[in-house]
């Protein structure tokens, strides 16, 4: 049963469309992932649910009720802002307490539930300072935390680990997947990045434009892309998009690129339906293409490809490849790239059951 | 020994930063503009003689006669007695007027100001730029008409008459001084609250307040600055009980004698000692506020 | 006008009407507080402390005087602003002397001929008061009999000089060498000094530092003479009247509008003689006078700090030059009677500006509180008060005082001032007075600054005054 | 009640509850009066005299804009402010240059420039008409120290107009060096290093990356301060009283003289009002440009 | 010969010692990365190079030339600063045309030059626009072609790609390498960013706290950390760093106490020189673990903890007596959170660090 379900949001800010249409349902206990580029709305979305921006159109409910156009603070959910928006006045104790005070809890309780929040998130030893001196960690901790603390039915987090560096950002999903496992509260956060989205929501919702174009799993999302562009929203390296054609014959039909043709991919039945020469993109991801080894057979189609660019990431390497006039990027364990350098031409091939197509036209995909 | 090394050692090349040397040059330079005033100081310790000396002297014997003549004179009817000037009074409604306006004008203007910013209405701009006129208006047009308004709500001569009329005179001063301040603000701070389940009373007075200790000690130091000098409502609008000391202070310099120097530098003197100290103690704000908002990190 | 007026006093009603109601509630007790506008400086000091000391109301009241002292330089200001906004604050008022006509006829000022002519006592004082006083601070229309106001400190203008200068038994042969006259020193060498003594003491005074001065040598640049020349206020018209007048010249005379003219009598001959008579003497006083700033207080200060011989100054501003803290002559400084110009039978004409303030009731008092405020009035103009009044640095109004032996010793210009006061006339009261004042400054003080000639200033003074009466009617 | 609360602060009406206090104070000590006089232009009224109004039309705003007096002190005003606005950016922006650098005791040697800012006009006036005096002035005195001849300065029509912008000056630089400051302390040092490292010239440097950022702001200090010195009283009336004749005195010592020592209240309104359209005029150019700077950054 | 040489560099803020005798050696067309964590000396080390921060010890030679002494304009080097400094009042083409000034070229030839770095940074349509109205990727690319369009002696780059987003970071990695490769220069980027240093530089310097821990080629600094610092700062995810006994040594393989555990592995033969009974750190990189169906002797097992989906490949924590194992796998592999599973480290993929944490090898 869905906690929260929102339905056609629409909202304006004067000639901007911020939301047009938005529709989600998000389960009782579901970390649930809002992924999109910056100004698709996820922000807006956020803060239409939590009752900081009033929709045009739309209806938010929550457990149940229409709460479209209740106060805030009647409202039992929590957000944490990407800015964090710590009360920089107080001490970090004050800023985790405020909610609690506000909502009359007794002194003993407030300082039990601080103290047991501030245990949780490693804030402990910090709690008499400012949250002007802590780190960029400790500041998101401290809003988390501040959010927590109240035991809210739902948890809104506003992209949380845009503000932390590369590195901390790495270690800090895996904390909000254990924090969520361990509290098994409602969360709906909003990320502009894949991997956040991919690597710690259940279920996520692709936000562009003010409207949602996928909703599903993560596995979902990667491998049954509606379309071309959360093909190339999910997934880094992003996929590669060739310019193909349809060709074969009507009952086995392939796809056709200038420098290679495929045929029996998983889109095989769905591209019948489409005629002779429709235009389409050939999509497949960048670790699905493959150099031919020695003597090996090809496991799908193949093709000459020369590096121009190689991107060592330490353990895995890109390889910026181009071939018949479109470029490409291939992922290899640095073991196997290390034989390839800047010029070479190296055969490759795709794996075909992992490809996708697309009209090009629309967009969408043909499965 | 150090501080000698660094006067003569290459400078750091770090941009802005100079050491003892450009103190050196800064001081001079800012002793000669600070020069009038400092003679004015000076003036407060001398006698009579002294001040009108020519040449002028700068090394004299100090007297505080002056300072003690400020608050008190001799009896007119040559019973000798020492007569209280009222000078005390005048410096306690100085303050007092001084401070319930800017404090008044503070309120208002940070209510105003928090609404121009948070709650944008159609015609902002309009109301906006009808308060910056009010401020900009020669002060001569309004006085007759206010003067009257006044004597008909019987506030003439009473504090509250001088303390209203100096908050509506920093009251547009305020409204953009905080409005820029505010627009500074982080709303998510305030909506955070409001999810904690803040009032909107507590969003602005636990939240916003506090927050914008900085701005409203700026804006407090110019409008400080701006009242504490006010001469022309002071003297139409106060009576004897309630003067203020720049109108006081004109008693110096005309009455048997031309300008008593002496005891007008040393009332000077005195009176630049509180609005000097707000100045030099918020000085850090002050940099921030006259900008009026417009330089954005 | 009249309907915004009263949306006004609707938005104030109800503060007002609360007010009210305590204030006008019927007083058990008669408490009854004069409200008196003043200039703070001695003379009002001394009204208020000896009434506080001294004060006892013969109806059995409660009498309260109490004193709005507004600073000299701003004291017009307030008046003005309190009088024309209708704030009726003050039951009684210190006025100087030009202000009557205006607030006269702005119905500020109360006639008195009623109360004087039903009080024998106030009779008695009016004919006591000396008669250039009832016909400069009371009367108006001007030489009508119409009474308005009583002196609160009359003032004329005297010599101030140096002692040890002009009794210097070398300076005085020099001066003898020189020029075949006489260095005035008494009291009635000094009354018989004129103009052209007067413009040759200031050739002979002006020394260059360093140069020999009396017993000394002097110590920076020196000048002999300095009267006022003063773009502020009445300043440089004070004495440059003084010279018209006595050269025969006049002022367009009020008590003769609307038949009366200015132009051909303003800029008349002898009155650009008079005025440049003026200028000529001017050139030897100090170098301020250029500037058009030489006030009474400049030739004040310039004479107690040793860089003047001699000024005409106010006997009003008189009392510091005796105070050793802030003169540096104190003990060596004499007054005597101001020059004046020698007309052909030998006598000498000293007509002159008065100076100083009256004090006037106001005419929104009740009954009760004016026949208070006489009561205070026939107190201040009793003559043991105005010889207390004479005693402490003030002058007195009165002629009985005057008369009395000891009043020449009480101040040291007394017997000067006593004696020239029959020369004093005063400038228009009119309402119009401000406008043609400023005007008659401002040209002045071109003429003094070098911007024009005498003869220029006086005819656009003459021009302008004809021009401005001519509008208000004034003139036919 | 609480419904009444509810409905007074609910949120489409929190932005008007919150600036209704400023505006109706504004309205009444400042708009009100305002309207008040201006009505009185449109009448025969003079206020030292009973008798009523009577209606006169344009006939003040006829007699004001043909006057050549009124002409003649718009063209003394404009040239004190020209000059004294002009004397206070280039002194302002030389100082803010001293104290853009970080040296030991600013905070201390800055409060001395900032001094004279807080002193009122009354001292101001009052002690440089002193320094100018031909005989005590220490300026006359140094000068008659080199030349032998005494100086006075207040005696010509040029003299008296640099003693008054002197002194304005003087009084208002910090005003202007405050602003300047504020846009030097914004430049980011990396410009200042970029421009070094791109090898440019020091001229080079401050048109592209100083001037820039001072421009703005230095705009805004030109049109506040012409605004504010458009208004220049009290220090022309203690420091030449408009003399030598009339050759220093400014529209609003004239506007005082009409209103308040001619009783030509209706004529003073209208020119006051004509003064006010100036202002206005003034302040919307302000305006444009604190926006487009707004824009800028 | 266009070559940053730094000796011995040292910068002491006060008491604090921001930068501590640093050696450095810039070939010409040598990209340079200094990498470190935030307060690591980094960019003051670049910064002493360009001239703008004195140096308290030590010398910065550039092409040859001893530069201590020399104002940053006499260095004759183009940088690229964090925040682009762009000039706010000059158009885009200003900008680009600024540092071209010096050398009073005439105005058609800097038009010329100008119009050449807009093409190859694609900047030409913005060419007219205020620095205020660009987007941030377009400000980044102004900064590196105002700085490419002179020929310097040497290029320095602080964090060019710390403010652009994700996106945009790995199409301007390639792009800036790509136009590096084409001018034979000495070029310094200082970076947090390890992604950025391993694609973009030819050596990369890791500091940490004034000094530096490793000059290395990208792959060396990855396949063969010096330290624990090294190995645990570069890689993404983090390498694991187990706590372990070394117990005994075989054949190429010693056998560690792990946790409960012993695990024979394959390690450099350096390491039979420990005593046995060593405490050691293993660092063992998460895609160089392999799941496999059984236990074996040179196999670690732990309980599946945590799955995070990375769209090809699937990171999964695992949980070992508190321990928090890392393991990349692809994702077609499937696990169950609370599975338990046999993981083998590959050959020569398992590092050794003494107690001192340097890595032991020989």
């Amino acid at each position: 049963m869905s906690v929260l379900s929102v339905a056609g949001l629409k909202k304006s800010f004067g000639d901007i469309v911020a939301l047009d249409g938005v529709d989600l349902a998000v389960d009782k206990g579901e970390f649930f992932a809002l992924l999109g580029p910056s100004a698709s709305g996820k922000t807006t979305t956020l803060r239409t649910i939590c009752g900081i921006e009033r929709p045009d159109q739309g209806q938010v409910m929550y457990e149940g009720q229409d709460v479209t156009h209740a106060e805030v603070r009647g409202r039992d959910i929590a957000m944490v802002f990407q800015t964090f928006a710590l009360y920089p006045h107080l001490s970090i104790f004050d800023n985790l307490a405020y909610p609690l005070r506000q909502n009359g809890v007794s002194r003993d309780e407030v300082n039990r539930r601080v103290g047991e929040t501030a245990e949780m998130l490693r804030l402990t030893h910090t709690l008499d300072r400012k949250p002007g001196t802590a780190s960029g960690g400790e500041q998101q901790r401290i809003a988390i935390g501040r959010a927590l603390v109240r035991r809210p039915g739902l948890l809104l987090l506003d992209e949380p680990l845009t503000n932390l560096d590369a590195k901390l950002r790495n270690d800090t999903r895996a904390e909000f997947k254990r924090l969520h496992r361990e509290l098994g509260m409602t969360i709906v956060f909003a990320t502009p990045d894949e991997l956040e989205a991919l690597s710690m929501g259940q279920r996520i919702g692709l936000l562009t434009d003010g409207k949602i174009v996928q909703t599903g799993t993560p596995d979902e999302l990667y491998t049954k892309p509606k379309n071309a562009y959360v093909a190339s929203m999910v997934g880094s390296p992003r996929v590669n998009l060739i310019n193909a054609t349809r060709r074969g014959a009507d009952a086995a039909p392939s796809v056709e690129t200038p420098f290679m043709s495929a045929e029996k991919g998983p889109w095989a039945d769905a591209l019948k339906a489409f005629p002779m020469g429709s235009d389409l993109y050939f999509g497949f991801r960048p670790n699905d293409i493959q150099p031919i080894g020695d003597g090996q057979t090809p496991g799908g189609p193949s093709f000459t490809a020369r590096v121009h660019l190689t991107e060592p990431l330490g353990d895995i390497v890109i390889l910026d490849l181009e071939a018949g006039g479109a470029e490409l990027k291939m992922v290899l364990p640095e073991e196997q790239a290390v034989r390839y350098s800047v010029g070479d031409d190296v055969p490759v091939f795709v794996r075909v059951e992992n490809t996708h197509v697309f009209a090009r036209d629309t967009g969408t995909a043909i499965r | 020994m150090s501080v000698l090394m660094s006067l003569f050692s290459r400078k750091e090349r770090r941009l802005r930063e100079a050491g003892w040397g450009w103190t050196l040059f800064a001081g001079i330079i800012s002793l000669i503009y600070f020069f009038p005033v400092l003679w004015i100081i000076m003036t407060a310790f001398k006698t009579r003689a002294d001040a009108l000396a020519t040449p002028p002297v700068f090394f004299f014997t100090p007297t505080l006669d002056n300072f003690v003549a400020v608050f008190y004179r001799v009896a007119q009817t040559g019973s000798g007695e020492a007569i209280g000037t009222g000078m005390g009074g005048f410096f306690f409604n100085s303050i007092f007027v001084a401070s319930a306006g800017v404090f008044l004008a503070l309120i208002i203007g940070t209510l105003a100001s928090y609404g121009f910013s948070r709650y944008p209405l159609k015609g902002n701009d309009t109301y906006l730029f009808v308060v910056l006129t009010t401020r900009m208006l020669p002060p001569i047009i309004v006085i007759i008409p206010i003067f009257l308004m006044f004597r008909m709500a019987g506030l003439s001569g009473s504090y509250i008459g001088v303390i209203l009329l100096y908050a509506a005179f920093n009251l547009p001063f305020s409204i953009w001084m905080m409005k820029s301040f505010f627009d500074e603000l982080s709303p998510d701070v305030e909506d955070s609250a409001r999810m904690d389940g803040s009032s909107e009373f507590g969003v602005f007075f636990k939240m916003c307040i506090p927050q914008l200790k900085a701005g409203l000690a700026a804006t407090a130091v110019f409008a400080v600055i701006l009242t504490w000098n006010e001469f022309l409502f002071a003297l139409l609008l106060t009576s004897t009980d309630t003067r203020t000391v720049p109108v006081a202070m004109a008693r110096t310099i005309g009455g048997e004698i031309g300008v008593e120097w002496g005891l007008l530098a040393a009332i000077i003197t005195l009176f630049l000692i509180p609005v000097f100290g707000v100045t030099y103690l918020l000085q850090n704000h002050l940099l921030r506020g006259v900008t009026f908002g417009t330089i954005k990190k | 006008m009249k309907s915004k007026f009263s949306i006004a006093s609707a938005l104030a009603a109800t503060v007002v009407a609360g007010a009210l109601t305590v204030a006008s509630a019927p007083a058990v007790s008669k408490d009854i507080v004069l409200n008196m506008a003043g200039p703070d400086w001695g003379p009002t000091r001394f009204l208020q402390e000896y009434f506080n000391k001294t004060y006892k109301a013969k109806s059995g009241n409660n009498v309260k005087l109490v004193f709005d002292f507004i600073p000299w330089p701003s004291f017009y200001d307030r008046v003005a602003a309190s009088l024309t906004s209708g704030e009726k604050k003050y039951q009684m008022i210190i006025s100087d002397s030009q202000w009557i006509g205006t607030f006269i006829e702005g119905g500020h000022f109360m006639k008195l001929n009623k109360y004087i002519d039903a009080d024998p006592e106030l009779q008695a004082i009016m004919k006591d008061i000396h008669p250039a006083m009832t016909e400069n601070y009371s009367t108006y229309p001007h030489k009508s009999k119409n009474y308005y106001g009583f002196p609160q400190f009359p003032d004329t203008k005297v010599t101030w000089f140096r002692n040890d200068l002009f009794c210097h038994d070398g300076e005085r042969a020099d001066f003898k060498a020189k020029f075949n006259q006489v260095l005035p020193c008494s009291y009635d060498e000094w009354k018989n000094t004129d103009w052209d003594v007067w413009a040759n003491v200031g050739k002979f005074f002006r020394r260059d530092k360093g140069a020999k001065l009396g017993d000394g040598v002097a110590e920076h640049d020196f000048y002999g003479v300095a009267y006022q020349a003063g773009k502020v206020g009445d300043f440089s018209s004070m004495q440059i009247l003084a010279f018209i007048w006595q050269h025969g010249g006049d002022i367009w005379d009020e008590a003769n509008a609307p038949n009366a003219q200015a132009e051909g009598v303003v800029n008349s001959a002898a009155a650009v003689k008079g005025f440049q008579h003026y200028l000529d003497i001017l050139k030897y006083a100090p170098p301020v006078h250029k500037t058009g700033q030489m006030g009474i207080f400049a030739i004040q200060e310039l004479f107690m700090q040793g860089k003047v011989g001699a000024i005409i100054d106010w006997a009003g501003v008189a009392p510091p030059a005796l105070d050793p803290k802030v003169s540096k002559f104190a003990d060596k400084t004499g007054f005597a009677m101001t020059p004046g110009l020698r007309k052909s039978d030998g006598s000498i004409d000293r007509t002159d500006n008065i100076g100083g303030q009256p004090f006037v009731l106001t005419t929104w008092n009740s009954e009760e509180v004016t026949k208070e405020a006489l009561e205070v009035v026939k107190w201040w103009m009793s003559k043991d008060v105005q010889i207390e009044f004479s005693k402490n640095g003030g002058e007195p109004g009165l002629m009985s005082v005057m008369n009395m032996p000891e009043y020449n010793d009480f101040l040291p210009w007394n017997r000067a001032h006593a004696e020239l006061l029959q020369y004093q006339k005063d400038v228009w009261h009119t309402p119009e007075m401000f406008e043609m004042l400023t005007q008659q400054q401002e040209e002045f003080d071109k003429a003094i600054t070098g911007q024009k000639t005498a003869k220029e200033a006086m005819d656009a003074i003459a021009k302008f005054q004809q021009e401005l009466l001519t509008e208000v009617g004034k003139i036919k | 009640m609480r419904d009444f609360w509810q409905w007074m602060f609910s949120p489409s009406r929190r932005g008007p509850m919150l600036i209704a206090p400023a505006l109706i104070m504004l309205f009444v000590m400042n708009i009100f009066p305002l309207m008040w006089s201006f009505g009185l232009s449109f009448f025969h009224y003079k206020a030292s005299s009973i008798r009523p109004p009577t209606f006169a039309g344009l006939y003040y705003y006829e007699k004001v804009l043909t006057d050549p007096v009124v002409w003649e002190r718009m063209q003394t005003t404009a040239l004190i402010v020209a000059m004294s606005v002009l004397l206070q950016l280039v002194i302002g922006f030389a100082l803010a240059m001293m104290f853009e650098k970080k040296f030991p005791l600013r905070r201390e040697i800055l409060m001395l420039v900032l001094t004279p800012m807080m002193l009122s006009f009354v001292a101001v006036g009052v002690f440089f008409k002193l320094f100018y005096e031909p005989t005590f002035g220490l300026l006359s005195q140094a000068y008659s120290y080199f030349s032998g001849e005494p100086l006075t300065l207040l005696a010509t029509q040029w003299g008296a107009v640099w003693g008054i912008v002197i002194a304005d000056a003087w009084m208002w630089s910090p005003f202007v060096m405050l602003l300047v400051l504020a846009g030097l302390v914004s430049v980011p040092d990396y410009l200042y290093e970029a421009a070094e490292v791109d090898r440019a010239s020091k001229w080079k440097r401050f048109t592209t990356v100083t001037f820039p950022y001072v421009r703005g702001l230095l705009l805004l200090a030109l049109l506040f301060r012409t605004i504010e010195t458009f208004k220049i009283f009290d220090v022309v009336y203690l420091i030449t009283n408009g003399g030598p004749g009339t050759s220093t005195e400014t529209i609003a010592v004239y506007v005082y003289r009409v209103a308040f020592q001619f009783f030509k209240t209706s004529q003073s309104s209208a020119l006051s009002y004509i003064l006010l359209f100036i202002v206005i005029v003034l302040t919307n150019l302000y305006l444009y440009f604190v926006k487009k700077r707004g824009e800028e950054g | 010969m266009s070559t940053i040489q730094v000796t011995n560099l040292t910068k002491r803020f006060g008491d604090m010692l921001a930068v501590s005798g640093v050696d450095l050696d810039v070939a010409a067309g040598e990209v340079l990365c200094l990498l470190g964590p935030s307060g690591c000396g980094k960019t003051t080390t670049l910064r002493m190079i360009a001239g703008l921060e004195t140096t308290s010890d030590g010398e910065v030679r550039i092409a040859g030339k001893r530069v201590n002494e020399i104002a940053p304009s006499e260095r004759d080097i183009a940088m690229v600063f964090q925040f682009y400094a762009l000039y706010p009042s000059l158009t885009v083409a200003e900008n680009l045309g600024f540092p071209l000034h010096h050398d009073k070229l005439p105005q058609a030839e800097i038009d010329n030059l100008v119009s050449e770095v807009a093409r190859k940074l694609e900047l030409t349509d913005v060419l007219h626009r205020l620095p205020g109205y660009l987007a941030e990727g377009e400000k980044q690319r102004v900064a590196v072609a105002r700085a490419i369009i002179r020929d310097p002696n040497c290029f320095l780059f602080d964090e060019p790609l710390s403010r652009l987003d994700v996106e945009l970071r790995q199409t301007m990695r390639g792009q800036i390498k790509e136009i590096l490769d084409g001018l034979s220069k000495a070029t310094v980027i200082v970076t947090h960013d390890q992604l950025e240093a391993l694609t973009m530089a030819d050596r990369i310097a890791v500091m940490r706290d004034g000094k530096i821990e490793q000059v290395a080629s990208p792959h060396d600094i990855f396949t063969k950390p010096k330290n624990l610092f090294v190995a645990g700062f570069i890689g993404t995810p983090q390498m694991n760093l187990q706590e372990a006994v070394l117990t005994g040594f075989e054949g190429d393989k010693g056998t560690f106490q792990v946790a409960d555990q012993t695990v024979a592995m394959a390690v450099d033969p350096a390491v039979q020189n420990l005593d046995s009974g060593s405490k050691v750190t293993l660092g063992i990189r998460p895609r160089a673990y392999d799941i496999i169906e059984e236990a074996a002797e040179d196999t670690f097992s732990a309980e599946v903890d945590l799955i995070e989906p990375m769209g090809a490949e699937t990171l999964i924590h695992m949980m070992e007596s508190g321990t928090d194992v890392r393991v990349v796998i692809d994702r077609t592999v499937r696990l169950e959170q609370g599975e338990r599973v046999h993981m083998r480290c590959r050959p020569e993929q398992a590092h050794v660090f003494n107690t001192e944490g340097d890595r032991v090898f020989s």
